[in-house]
């Protein structure tokens, strides 16, 4: 599909995972839409930085540990994971607490370069804004 | 053309209407809908926020959401404009994308 | 204009339901178009019909269903939210062998690229959620 | 019953009317528990306090208004309706602003009394460690 | 000691249902006695047995259905509830002249009134939800 | 005996954990579960005020929680304690009463 064709598609997450749902079933539509070859991009904000939280361990909570399949999303062509500075902040985070999640660029003789895009709030403000199509979770 | 932001949830319960106004850009639209209309209330300790996000973008609340809370057009601060559902449907059309604050 | 509907959330627990459906009505009354209406997370909780509202309150599996058939709208239940949440047809009843089914008349229940497709085929799509 | 066998019962509430269904789901157990004769108290915290405005019309939004509801509770011996002030003041509120709601004193020749009773963040805490029971909306 | 546990969101969506799970088989392990089990709001969803969840997930209905077989627990979904989201038991189908049922082995719909008699037998009453 | 009081939402996301502690008597036992534990983060926004309600309650964790959002009991502020859910229904049985906070 030629680039003119193609829509820009932004996954906004907010949630925390595994206190909701809502985390899981984004990362499943993600997966499913990278067969639709959009130009796609994530976006989280607020406590939607748990998310990419290393080290999780879900083994005492009986639940799925889904944490792996953000550092998979390079293979689907999602390579643009934006995270905002001030939500990291504000929770005590930085990016040292998040997992390293990187995709091997084809045209750069594979080397492996970072999907995660440190933003702040006006930069993820000006990323809502030049979107086509925007699915909350 | 700018972005409609809609925002369901009270800013008195959850953080998502203070992070809607922080990604509303100069020029776009914000419509509460739900117990998001509780948020245009005169008087309340988060109407100065609402009253500044007025400098640089339209607000309005559906005016259902509103009398079903039991709140009349003059308790809604100032600037606020209301719309019905129709309204919102052309609120949708007039931008060029939805962003829902959930 | 052609409109995609979300809906995230299931019947009366959250107003999303209530609000995307008077979104709706108030859309096609002024002639646009509505692509699909994708339920998804416990917004497939929508589409069965084994719900039993109060008489005295609305019933919102029936105003979608009937608004479905009278518009012919394409209202589609996400397959993987449903299997979690034990929303069946016929189909999915008999593949999982499940002795029963509980959609609703007017629904379908199909993949998530229904949800990519209505961001990619419609002119806006609105989200309603919890 | 006597009085040593009853239980305090207390229900929480702090939801907003309408835009979830909790504060119509804590009225039908308010109004099954009342024929189990025990002690009960509701409390009104947050956004619970709008389950009490005055003028709610639920037409345009199609829904069941359930506010005259609160008005009836006196008749099934459920008195104690307690509002936080500060929840009232800091969504611009004031007592004016809510339903009036009164029950008729059998012991005072059927006076009818206010049943909402205003009180401050501290009164509120106590009345919650009086409690035997809490159930939370 | 004596509790009541109270579940008031369905599976998955919310924690809810999981740490009320896990609480439960903590307290019997310790020797307490669980009074009784009440499903309320979309706690309700808990008790379908048409759930299908993906196989690498846990099912939460078969873990409260099985914990319910070994410990004899009373797990009650509220029949006012369960009528706005569409839980039945072949009763209640038969009642509102639905074709089928969907309750889950273990659970059984009853009256609120159950909920207020856990309140008062059980020493705690523990509340999970949104 | 005083109440032990859950919370199980962020303190960045909603409300309910601040009221939860506005309404915390002195002896109370304060238990975050599921999202409410990232309220228990050490250099967090939200890490003076728990701090500050150390000095009349006792304050904890679940560790299981802690864990799934890749915390580790080094991350949590001092002072608040880690129990696992056999801990949780010990809380319970030391307390007169249950408040959850929802």
């Amino acid at each position: 599909m030629s680039d003119e064709n193609r829509k820009k598609f932004l996954y906004i997450n907010r949630k925390a995972p595994y206190g909701t749902i809502y985390a899981l079933e984004s990362l499943e539509v993600v997966l499913i839409g990278a067969a639709f070859e959009q130009d796609v991009s994530l976006a989280f904000i607020d406590d939607g930085v748990y998310q990419l939280m290393a080290n999780q361990d879900t083994a005492a909570v009986g639940m799925k540990n889904f944490s792996k399949t953000y550092r998979a999303l390079g293979d689907y062509e999602v390579r643009k994971l934006y995270v905002e500075k001030e939500s990291l902040a504000e929770r005590g985070l930085t990016a040292e607490n998040l997992m390293p999640i990187v995709y091997e660029d084809e045209d750069d003789d594979y080397a492996e370069k970072p999907s995660l895009i440190f933003v702040d709030r006006a930069e993820m403000a000006a990323l809502i804004r030049s979107q086509d199509v925007i699915l909350s979770f | 053309m700018g972005t409609l932001h809609t925002i369901n949830k009270s800013p008195f319960e959850r953080n998502s209407f203070a992070t809607c106004l922080a990604h509303a850009s100069a020029g776009d639209v914000i419509l509460m809908i739900e117990d998001g209309v509780v948020g245009a209330r005169k008087g309340s300790s988060f109407a100065p926020a609402l009253a500044a996000k007025l400098a640089s973008c339209a607000i309005y609340a559906l005016g259902p959401d509103l009398a079903a809370r039991g709140m009349k057009p003059e308790d809604v601060l100032e600037g606020v404009k209301l719309v019905d559902y129709a309204g919102f449907v052309d609120l949708t059309t007039e931008k060029a994308r939805v962003c829902a604050w959930l | 204009m052609r409109f995609g509907i979300v809906v995230n959330e299931g019947p009366y627990t959250h107003q999303a339901s209530d609000s995307a459906y008077r979104f709706a009505v108030a859309a096609l009354e002024k002639g646009h178009e509505i692509f699909r209406v994708f339920f998804y997370h416990d917004g497939v909780n929508n589409g069965t019909r084994y719900t039993v509202p109060p008489q005295d309150d609305r019933n919102l599996q029936k105003l979608w269903s009937e608004l479905a058939e009278k518009h012919g709208l394409d209202l589609v239940v996400c397959i993987a939210a449903a299997q979690r949440r034990g929303i069946l047809d016929a189909n999915e009843a008999k593949r999982q062998g499940k002795d029963g089914d509980n959609i609703a008349p007017g629904f379908r229940i199909s993949g998530l690229g229904q949800l990519i497709e209505a961001g990619i085929q419609a002119d806006r799509l609105v989200t309603f959620g919890d």
